[in-house]
């Protein structure tokens, strides 16, 4: 009698997946995986919000090809793991031709070998890590710059903010650890110390231990690398063990608006690297898609901090729009040889692909600009970059 | 030196939390040998209620900080009365179950409510710290511990002084006594799992402004809890006291001087440890197993 | 509880019993058993000689329980000493104790509620069965004939206790007598040479006690001995060869039935001061 | 059921398994399926402990993942660095990685068995939990071996030698569904042929009855570490499959809400039942597709598991299988027949002396 039970289920089964792929031809649909729970929920959502208003403009601009895109957008959790799951589901099951992800480099990383097993192009939005634009990986493109990119830019900085010694707190993960030795390597190039090279897990939440570490270094500057939910803590919990030391952010996920929100006077002296400026959209390459872009994110009163997260899903989704619209129709092997030829005047200004990594199997890299505000006063100010 | 007298106290205020954790947990298991994997829920319902009034309503801090504790004992009766009341006599395999059903449908609530996306409490105490000598504490820990501390002097006031008390620990030492001498073990049972309900939700309101809140804090909150009850030996009030600062030192000592990363780690190979050494743990009086 | 003291004739034990030159089978010296600040058994000897059946016997509390347990390793004794065929067993555990041919039944009614009759008398046959793990995972055709040969033996002690047309029950479905039969069997799988059983018969009818005697001469056919606490004193006077009668933890009387019945120790025990004094 | 109707079923069951990918050309339901599978193989193996010897392990994801790392760190190979001397491992063919990974995961069961059968109930209970999140800390936070959160990743896939056909790749759905049923298949015999046995009744009787159990002669330890070890060697094995399936591994393969499915899969289908994990399995691996086509949110999903899994202990403590079994009994009149299998019935232990 089992075997009733067990074909039952298997019919309604079969029954409901027939009803979920008879739907609708009439769209091309675009993978998302980002993470909406877990450690980088927060960011996750944020460029989510931002792929969604990108979804709506181009819906209200005719579509791509005469058809509507349709954003198929799945939860990978924080997690390397499930966001293997959701690509293998946007693939498999949902069909989707092209993906955008997966925010944090360790899921960008986790992901790419099913891009090269189903051969479907990918374009990250977010991820640092140097690994994924050079292991040979020719289904991805991204858009967001390196840790390396961030540190080179960084370099005039060094001697013009007085740096002698510098300590590192960052998440033992492919962002942190990647940025970490980026930033490292080229500030003892500058001749400045490296002190304590602090990690933490994505998801802690309690760091006395490494900042009571860091303040026994004594370094006059902490670079540290992780997305906002932890840098809101850090900035709390430094000042309360008076470490005196300049704190910088780097990676671009550091949302300073939400920072002046949530942490206070704590986050006063802050600096943060970001590669949007909402506060100065006047400095942008492109002033037009950054104004649109914000404007629909305050009607749709989404979080100010996530200003500077959002763009990134935003341009994400313009850059595949344009992609399909040049390869003339939605199927992987043409989106990804349109890839190469997309221009798109982006909030991260132009966006194009370089090829990076071994000849043969290049990957595409952007290069977009980098900024460093600090936040003084409670408020954000130009510091310079 | 000054790194471990900041440790020392770090742990000091961390433990006065771990405490509350703890004896809220081994009292419902005591009194109604419940292993309780709503716990830690409750833990995270206390801090969201925390969030909700602070943040999302504008209340003053200390009104919400009552509010999410009497909404914590309400959440508690509510567990005992709809679901374990039934389940009275059974073994503690069954409830034990049933508890985890509770715990993961709780969880997910909260992700459903609040969304997966971590928050915030601001709290009313200046951001500068108390600066003692070379070792320094916020203000907002400093609250937390002291709130702690008289929440667990309550509890312990509560249990020796008044009838409810006396009621809870006949039953404690023999249900059917107890039962016979007039004592109503639904109302001492119901009683026990608001009370250590209670306790919880006031250890995740307290925490949740120094931390941040997201829909799995209570998993680890669940966790330390058993640990430190196990500590203390199951049903022990002092002992989950004195365990709750063993975990907090063990932690912060781990975290300060071995690696940051095995900090939730100690806990647990701590729990191992005493489970073999000593199986009642540390404070226990020679209690039955099982 | 009615403690009639007047012996039956009706169910005289089916075999001689072995004289007092017997070996000694079991041998309990010096049992003390404290629980905290508790006396449970104070100072106990006694001696059982192989192939007998001895009983101990006393009031609610006396001690018989305890010592049964001590005996079978389920509590630790205090100190004294318990020997079986030479092999002490103070310190091993019930299941070692079993490896030597001690098995017991329990007081309360005590058998694997959930499963099937025959798969009780199974699991009791747990020491006479030769399964290597490996070999059972793999399947060797060794296993397969070891639980047909243990199919057989379990069987054939049904038979013996006369529970074979519910062999296929499951145990809760069965009378309290057929539960209480059960146990004998489960025992009896275990192979024992020494078999105690705890107030065996209490709860059944006459008719139940009756059979029940019958089968316990059948056991003792088979070169079992066998220790037995009861309180039914008709069915103890009916078995034993010697009966111990225990009081507040100290044997106060050891000996053949007959003269137990007229020990005015034992007489005192049971019926307390007053009706002593009141026969004169 | 008679002998010959549960073998004719099985045979049919195994039959409509087998071919299976042949008709149906769905892939993303075979990927379901094949996830199902590992889980059923995981159940299964839980179900030897939490059903037979009566133990509520919730640490049982700790041996899956142990299975999970092992194969996945033998295959690629590693160096780590213990007090500055290095210790290096060449990749190995992942046969023998699966192999290994069963051995160890199986040497942890026993370790765990071997020190936690002192103690028994909560205090079990909360021992299999810490040591469950310990493997979880370690495999976070021991970077040089694990990665750490940054999961190891292309891990290499399956190759099995055939005769008559050679090496063949098991990568991508159609290979690895046959691969998981061949190892859920392996595992229910083994799982079956040892609960009929005299290993398997000594198991069942601890569960049922402790104090008699040992009164006949059982050795309560070793039976409890021997249903351990082979839980946990089953669980590693699934673990394993799961590996160089998904061709990744990280931390979270630890968290205990894994656990907590192989759990519900267990009471839902009957603990202590040899089907029971099967259909709980198959009903908790397919339900999240079937909630997914009515556009329910994972959040709510989890809360159905939640509600029903209070409503199973409630209403059908036994189990799917039990009831159905006993409502076939009834239907069909036959209450002469034996069951097929020692049902799972929980009763308290009753004599304590």
């Amino acid at each position: 009698m089992h075997t009733k039970t067990a074909k039952l289920a298997l019919a309604m089964l079969g029954a409901t997946l027939l009803a979920g792929t008879a739907l609708a031809q009439e769209t091309i649909k675009i993978g998302v995986t980002q993470p909406l729970t877990g450690a980088f929920a927060a960011s996750g959502n944020y460029v989510a919000q931002g792929a969604r208003i990108a979804e709506d403009e181009i819906n209200a601009a005719g579509g791509v090809l005469g058809k509507k895109i349709q954003l198929v957008i799945e939860d990978n959790k924080s997690n390397p793991t499930e966001a293997v799951a959701t690509v293998e589901k946007l693939i498999v099951r949902d069909k989707v031709p092209v993906i955008m992800g997966a925010w944090s480099s360790t899921l960008t990383l986790a992901v790419m070998p099913k891009l090269q097993e189903y051969k479907v192009p990918m374009v990250v939005e977010t991820s640092s890590s140097g690994k994924i634009t050079t292991s040979g990986n020719p289904y991805v493109f991204r858009i967001s710059p390196t840790s390396e990119m961030e540190a080179v830019a960084f370099k005039p900085l060094v001697a013009k903010l007085g740096i002698k010694k510098a300590d590192f707190l960052n998440t033992n993960n492919d962002f942190g650890i990647g940025s970490a030795a980026e930033y490292s390597k080229m500030l003892k190039g500058q001749g400045v110390a490296v002190g304590v090279m602090e990690t933490m897990d994505p998801k802690a939440t309690d760091f006395s231990a490494q900042l009571t570490r860091i303040k026994a270094s004594g370094g006059d500057t902490l670079f540290v690398t992780t997305a906002v939910e932890q840098v809101t803590l850090i900035l709390k919990q430094a000042k309360e063990l008076q470490l005196n030391a300049r704190i910088i952010t780097t990676g671009g996920s550091n949302s300073p608006d939400q920072l002046i929100a949530q942490a206070g006077d704590a986050a006063n002296g802050s600096f943060h690297t970001v590669f949007f400026p909402p506060w100065f959209p006047e400095v942008v390459t492109n002033p037009e898609p950054a104004k649109r872009y914000m404007t629909e994110w305050q009607k749709r009163g989404h979080e100010p901090g996530g200003l500077t997260e959002g763009f990134r899903g935003y341009d994400g989704i313009f850059t595949i729009a344009e992609a399909i619209k040049i390869a003339g129709k939605a199927e992987p092997a043409a989106i990804k040889d349109a890839l190469w030829k997309t221009k798109v005047k982006g909030v991260y200004g132009n966006i194009e692909f370089i090829k990076q990594g071994p000849a043969g199997n290049e990957s595409g890299q952007n290069i977009p600009s980098v900024y460093l505000v600090k936040i003084d006063g409670g408020k954000v100010a130009k510091s310079g970059l | 030196m000054d790194q471990l007298l900041q440790h020392a106290l770090n742990a000091m205020i961390l433990g006065g939390t771990y405490a509350l954790l703890g004896i809220g947990l081994t009292l419902i298991f005591g009194i109604m040998r419940v292993v309780n994997f709503t716990h830690g829920e409750v833990y995270a319902f206390g801090a969201y209620m925390m969030y909700m009034f602070v943040m999302l309503i504008g209340a003053n801090f200390i009104v919400s900080l009552v509010l999410a504790v009497v909404l914590g004992v309400m959440l508690g009766a509510l567990i005992e009365i709809v679901l374990l009341r039934r389940l009275r006599g059974a073994d503690i395999d069954t409830t034990m179950l049933v508890m985890i059903g509770a715990g993961i449908a709780m969880q997910n609530s909260e992700q459903l409510v609040w969304s997966g996306v971590a928050k915030s409490i601001n709290s009313p105490f200046p951001s500068a710290p108390l600066v003692m000598g070379a070792v320094s504490v916020s203000w907002t820990r400093l609250f937390v511990f002291a709130v702690a501390v008289v929440l667990i002097a309550a509890t312990y006031a509560l249990i020796q002084k008044t009838r409810l008390g006396k009621s809870m620990r006949a039953t404690f030492q023999d249900r059917e006594a107890a039962a016979l001498m007039g004592v109503r073990i639904d109302r001492v049972h119901t009683a026990t799992f608001a009370l250590g309900s209670g306790l919880a939700a006031a250890a995740g309101a307290l925490l949740g402004p120094v931390f941040v809140v997201y829909p799995t804090i209570g998993d680890l909150a669940s966790l330390k809890a058993f640990a430190i009850v196990i500590l203390g030996g199951l049903g022990s009030i002092p002992g989950a006291t004195i365990g709750g600062f063993i975990l907090a030192f063990m932690e912060e000592l781990g975290a300060g001087y071995v690696s940051s990363g095995y900090r939730d780690a100690m806990g647990f190979l701590l729990i191992i440890v005493i489970l073999l050494v000593k199986p009642t743990g540390l404070f226990a009086r020679k209690e039955r197993i099982g | 509880m009615s403690a009639t003291l007047t012996p039956s004739s009706a169910a005289v034990a089916a075999t001689a019993a072995p004289g007092p030159d017997a070996a000694v089978a079991l041998a309990v010296t010096g049992l003390s058993i404290r629980f905290g600040g508790l006396t449970a058994v104070e100072d106990m000897t006694f001696e059982v000689r192989e192939g007998e059946v001895l009983s101990l016997i006393g009031p609610n509390g006396a001690g018989k329980t305890s010592a049964f347990n001590a005996i079978t390793g389920y509590i630790h004794a205090s100190s004294g000493s318990i020997v079986y065929r030479g092999a002490p067993l103070v310190g091993l555990k019930p299941n070692q104790i079993a490896e030597h041919g001690v098995v017991r039944t329990f007081q309360k009614t005590s058998v694997f509620n959930g499963l099937t009759v025959l798969d009780n008398v199974m699991v009791g046959l747990h020491r006479r069965a030769k399964q290597h793990p490996l070999a059972i995972m793999l399947g060797l055709p060794g296993v397969r004939r070891d639980e047909a040969r243990l199919r057989d033996l379990a069987w054939e002690i049904l038979d013996l206790v006369g529970l074979r047309a519910r062999a296929e029950e499951t145990a809760v479905s069965l009378s309290y007598g057929e539960l209480r039969l059960l146990e004998v069997a489960i025992a009896l799988a275990a192979e024992p040479t020494l078999l105690l059983l705890d107030e065996p018969v209490s709860g059944m009818n006459p008719a139940e006690t009756g059979a029940f005697m019958a089968l316990l001469a059948r056991i003792r056919t088979r070169g079992i001995t066998v220790l037995l606490v009861e309180h039914d004193m008709k069915m103890v006077m009916g078995v034993s060869d010697r009966i111990v009668c225990l009081n507040q933890g100290r044997i106060i009387a050891d000996g053949p039935p007959a003269a137990i019945q007229s020990d005015p120790q034992v007489i005192r025990a049971y019926l307390g001061e007053r009706y002593v004094r009141a026969r004169g | 059921m008679s002998r010959a109707v549960s073998l004719a079923s099985s045979v049919a069951w195994v039959g409509f398994l087998v071919t299976l990918p042949l008709w149906m050309d769905n892939l993303y339901f075979l990927h379901v399926l094949i996830i199902a599978g590992i889980f059923i193989v995981a159940a299964m193996s839980l179900n030897l402990l939490l059903g037979y010897t009566g133990q509520l392990s919730l640490g049982h994801v700790a041996f899956f993942g142990i299975g999970a790392y092992a194969s996945s760190l033998c295959s690629l190979g590693f160096e780590i660095h213990v007090l500055d001397v290095p210790i290096t491992l060449a990749p190995k063919p992942v046969w023998f990685s699966m192999l290994v990974a069963v051995t160890f995961a199986g040497l942890c069961g026993w370790f765990i068995g071997k020190i936690s059968f002192k103690v028994r109930g909560a205090y079990f209970v909360i021992v299999s939990v810490s040591f469950a999140e310990v493997t979880r800390l370690v495999a976070l936070n021991w970077l040089e071996l694990t990665q750490g959160p940054m999961a190891l990743n292309n891990i290499p896939f399956l190759k099995f030698w055939f005769p008559g056909i050679g090496d063949v790749d098991i990568l991508g759905k159609v290979p690895n569904y046959y691969l998981v049923l061949g190892v859920a298949i392996v595992t229910y015999v083994i799982i079956r042929r040892l609960v009929h046995s005299r290993a398997g009744r000594a198991m069942i009787a601890l569960r049922e009855n402790e104090p008699l159990a040992t009164s006949v002669g059982i050795d309560v330890t070793r039976f409890l570490v021997l249903a351990t070890v082979v839980s946990a060697a089953l669980a590693g094995l699934a673990g394993a499959v799961y590996a160089h399936y998904v061709r990744i591994v990280d931390p979270d393969v630890f968290l205990f809400i894994y656990t907590v499915t192989m759990v519900i899969m267990v009471i839902t289908g009957g603990k202590g039942t040899l089907a029971g994990p099967i259909v709980g399995g198959l009903i908790f691996g397919i339900l999240p597709e079937v909630l997914r086509g009515f556009e329910v949110k994972p959040e709510l999903q989890w809360i159905v598991y939640g509600v029903l899994m209070i409503l199973i202990v409630y209403f059908l403590p036994d189990g799917i299988v039990p009831a159905v079994r006993d409502a076939w009994k009834r239907w069909t009149g036959r209450t002469g027949a034996p069951p097929a299998e020692p049902t799972g019935t929980a009763v308290p232990a009753e004599a304590r002396p």
